[in-house]
């Protein structure tokens, strides 16, 4: 499969001098895959979707969007992408939801009526025809990133990019916007670059995971491979995943046993070693 | 947007002092007006009011070529006696780098705070009935009564006269008293006739460009109030309405 | 150059100036920004930006910001030359006037914390204004943020058009609408943090205002030195 | 032991018309006691906490906080609470980091000596002393949140009440969060009362939880206790702590086995079961 992206050992200086980097590992992407970008704060995720988006221009190593490089072609890859910020109250422009999901639709200087038809297709898509009239202000924290989501979506981006889209929501609508994602990445193949310091949430969206720590890509690989690595874990002070920690602790009391990455893989095993009966 | 950016050194010692005086003058009459309780309310909203008109001042809005000053929308939302602590804060912290001078603060705060006075009272009588009318007229016409403020004190400081073909000559003598180095030019100003018209030809049509720049200013900076105003309405128009029972403020 | 950018410099600039006492630094731009105005000689501005140009060089400011006086250089010049038509000395005289006031400002902004540059302010001014300063001080850079993110999300989500004025104008009032209400609310929550914390109608600060280092009184001898030379050379003409 | 907050069927009504309540079971906090109250976003959580801070009154139902109604003795009880809300961003109001600090103590007309070691003291609990001098907007969000609860604690308060203090913290600053909290309970015998929609914090701070959910306190008890009902958890749609489970999927498998609320106490049931070589 083709590279849609590539970075290669980035740098970045802000005005006030802090040096970001994203080096280490190559970072690439293809079509319709599902990436995330994994780190503590602070460690340059952010700066990386940035360059990717085209808002920061490098200082140093190469960033390549379907083979341009995004800063310089900002216009013209804009419209390939959509992007979801971190805060999305500051970034949902009213008055109403309506406007906000059709603001791209509208600015490109399409007819009414495909707006119209735009946005009530992906506000149905993402079960928020019911707030089309509302005023953003005044919805909770999940309805508001539905909303974003829903903006960033209306032209069917080939890439979605999303800078840590489960932060300060509770369960269940963290699990709705997994499923959202997940939905429009197999409707559509839509490509999601997405980042998070969520470890918990990962297995249930990733296809490849990018472990970054202070400006290094230190891991790369499925969930299965990166969760096995406790250590570099440890060390960009990413939340051991909890089951990852009980079997590694188990390991660590002498049992025999691979470290699982989902609830029923953990049920699975347990149930085997019990039925095995091996002595510790 | 008729925030003066002039430079220190051109308005006369007797203008601008005074207008400091009266500026700190309106200010302590506001603060004694407003309850003791009532500041602890107030004061975030100053603050917060204050910070916005920064950015609409100095921030470069990047889709749109020109800086905005919302003193008109500030007046709508906090009344024009915060709106007037505003400008002066404001004012002053512009001029710690330059955009405009320091001691032209006090004049900039009477020229801009009457704009937000003449704007939100302004707002108050009309937009009762018809809103989208009522801020239209109120911007306008606070814009353009600062505007006519801020020209009668540069107009006075660099001599009405001086504008007009016929009074160059009387004018040149209060300039002699003032400054010494330049006898030798006006001695000549009998010669110099002819060319002084020709410039002042061109400063006449500097005028009229001056005033479409002004009157691009004021549309822009109306449409851009009555637009926001409008937005509050659909959002929350509670906003607005209480703008008209600004009783204490 | 914008606040923000002038306040990272006073914060984290670090050179002879920046550590001069900061109640010294006012009083010195006071004694030079008076001499600045009352100056009516061409030969004394030109001493003053030369003065001015190697504190400067002292304080480690780069020509960026210096750029800053560029702004009321250009006001002073189309007043020099349009509205009184005086003669190149003059207008010589009145730019540079402009110019070395604003220097003197922006010197003191970029090697002075605003915060510090308030709490000398505090001993003259009354508490609720410069309580109001501190105030907006912090929601300045909090707002700054927020603006920021607005307009990135408009540069992203399309909203620019060089050609389409009015859905300009239309999509930056939606953004000044959507950030005041923010702000609106946050004054609220604002308010009631004042209200937990104890506010008692004056923000406490702690301004270490006392004049002591060596460099604090050779900056305020300079001052004066400036002030006196300028009112005698004045007096002798 | 004596309650020193009790709250009853609460409601409120907002200016908007949105009615919020907190009835159902009654919320009673000890001297001392960490109290968290948990549930998704929107559930009541903040409207309680501000009714226990005295910054709504409540149209119905009771709330006394020291025998006091605290919306009426506002100024009398404030003194005795420290309060962190979710943004700490906006509640950081002293120029510096010092002046943040210092806001209550100098407020409260404190001598300058006085004032001075109570700050140093508590910027050394939390390990900012080196953050004093600094301005409050070039910290990092963990750094802003220690800011803010050293500015909450310099009074020694007898409650600490803070709204969501994990929201945006990656796994290394909520580590550090806990941990002060639970020293500042130990050293002062400050009572927390702390609202989270994280459930994987819990364990680690709790005393008494007490779960919300549309307004209804649906459960109260310690970890183990509101961890092993997960139908009502689920009801409340908060997250299923891992471990929980892991644990009861496989009791449904047929094992007999309690649920567990740490990894130590999952890893030794783990190890006893295959001891015992139980078969399924």
């Amino acid at each position: 499969m083709e590279h849609i992206i590539k970075v290669d050992c980035l740098k970045h200086i802000y005005p006030d001098k802090t040096e970001v980097r994203a080096c280490g590992l190559a970072f690439t992407v293809n079509k319709g895959e599902r990436v995330i970008i994994l780190g503590p704060n602070g460690a340059g995720k952010t700066t990386l979707l940035n360059h990717i988006i085209g808002l920061l221009k490098p200082v140093d190593g190469q960033v390549e969007v379907l083979g341009m490089s995004p800063y310089e072609n900002f216009n013209k890859l804009r419209k390939h992408m959509g992007v979801v910020f971190q805060n999305v109250d500051e970034q949902i422009i009213g008055p109403k939801v309506y406007d906000d999901i059709a603001f791209t639709a509208r600015s490109e200087g399409l007819k009414k009526d495909v707006v119209d038809k735009l946005a009530l297709d992906i506000a149905r898509k993402l079960c928020i025809e019911h707030l089309l009239d509302k005023i953003p202000h005044y919805l909770s924290g999940g309805q508001k990133k539905k909303v974003a989501l829903a903006g960033a979506l209306i032209m069917k981006p080939d890439f979605l990019i999303l800078d840590e889209p489960f932060d300060s929501l509770d369960a269940k609508s963290k699990k709705e916007i997994i499923q959202i994602l997940n939905t429009v990445n197999q409707d559509y193949n839509t490509t999601l670059i997405i980042t998070t310091h969520d470890v918990n949430v990962v297995p249930s969206i990733a296809d490849t995971i990018y472990v970054i720590n202070s400006g290094e890509i230190v891991i790369k690989g499925d969930a299965a491979h990166v969760f096995s690595q406790l250590e570099v874990l440890k060390d960009a002070s990413i939340d051991k995943p909890i089951l990852s920690e009980l079997f590694f602790q188990l390991q660590q009391s002498g049992i025999e046993v691979d470290i699982p990455f989902s609830i029923e893989e953990a049920k699975d095993k347990i149930i085997d070693m019990i039925n095995e009966g091996q002595r510790v | 947007m008729s925030h003066i950016h002039f430079p220190d050194g051109i308005i006369p010692l007797y203008i601008w002092i005074p207008a400091y005086l009266v500026t700190f003058g309106i200010i302590f009459l506001i603060t004694k007006t407003i309850e003791k309780e009532k500041i602890k309310k107030l004061l975030p909203l100053t603050g917060i009011a204050a910070a916005l008109m920064l950015i609409g001042m100095s921030v470069p809005l990047v889709i749109i070529p020109v800086h905005l000053s919302l003193a008109v929308l500030t007046g709508i939302l906090i009344g024009p006696k915060l709106g007037f602590v505003v400008v002066f804060v404001v004012g002053l912290i512009l001029a710690s780098f330059g955009h405009g001078g320091i001691t032209i603060v006090g004049i900039n705060t009477l020229v801009i705070g009457s704009e937000v006075f003449v704007g939100s009272m302004l707002f108050r009588l009309l937009g009762k009935k018809k809103k989208l009318l009522g801020v239209v007229f109120s911007t306008v016409i606070a814009l353009v009564i600062s505007l006519a403020l801020m020209v009668s004190v540069v107009g006075y400081t660099a001599g009405f006269e001086n504008a007009l073909p016929h009074t160059h000559l009387e004018h040149s003598h209060e300039h002699e008293e003032h400054i010494d180095h330049h006898e030798d030019h006006h001695e000549h100003s009998g010669e110099l006739e002819e060319s002084i018209s020709n410039i002042n030809y061109l400063f006449f049509s500097g005028w009229v460009a001056l005033i479409l720049i002004f009157v691009f200013g004021i549309a822009l900076e109306t449409i851009v109030t009555s637009l926001i105003v409008m937005f509050f309405y659909k959002v929350r128009p509670s906003l607005i309405d209480s703008a008209h029972n600004f009783a204490n403020n | 150059m914008n606040i923000s950018d002038i306040d990272y410099v006073a914060i984290y600039g670090n050179s002879k100036f920046h550590n001069i006492t900061s109640s010294a630094k006012v009083i010195f731009t006071c004694l030079v920004l008076t001499s600045i105005i009352i100056s009516q000689s061409l030969i004394v501005q030109i001493a003053l930006l030369g003065l001015l140009l190697s504190l400067y060089k002292v304080a480690n400011l780069s020509l960026r910001i210096a750029r800053l006086a560029i702004y009321p250089a250009i006001f002073a010049i189309i007043f020099a030359v349009l509205v009184s038509r005086q003669g190149l000395d003059y207008s010589l005289y009145i730019m540079l006037k402009a110019v070395n006031a604003a220097l003197t400002m922006i010197l003191l902004i970029t090697t002075t914390p605003y915060v510090e540059v308030f709490a000398v302010m505090s001993k003259v001014l009354p508490d609720l204004l410069v309580d109001v300063f501190f105030m907006t001080y912090r929601s300045f850079f909090i707002l700054l943020d927020r603006i920021n993110s607005l307009l990135k999300a408009v540069k992203v989500k399309g909203g620019y058009h060089p050609l389409r004025v009015f859905l300009n104008i239309r999509t930056i009032a939606a953004v000044l609408g959507t950030l005041i209400l923010h702000a609106l609310d946050m004054s609220e929550r604002m308010y009631k943090i004042l209200e937990l914390r104890g506010y008692s109608g004056k923000i406490p600060i702690e301004a270490n205002m006392k004049i002591h280092k060596k460099d604090d009184y050779f900056l305020l001898s300079l001052g004066l030195i400036v002030l006196v030379g300028v009112v005698l050379q004045w007096n002798i003409l």
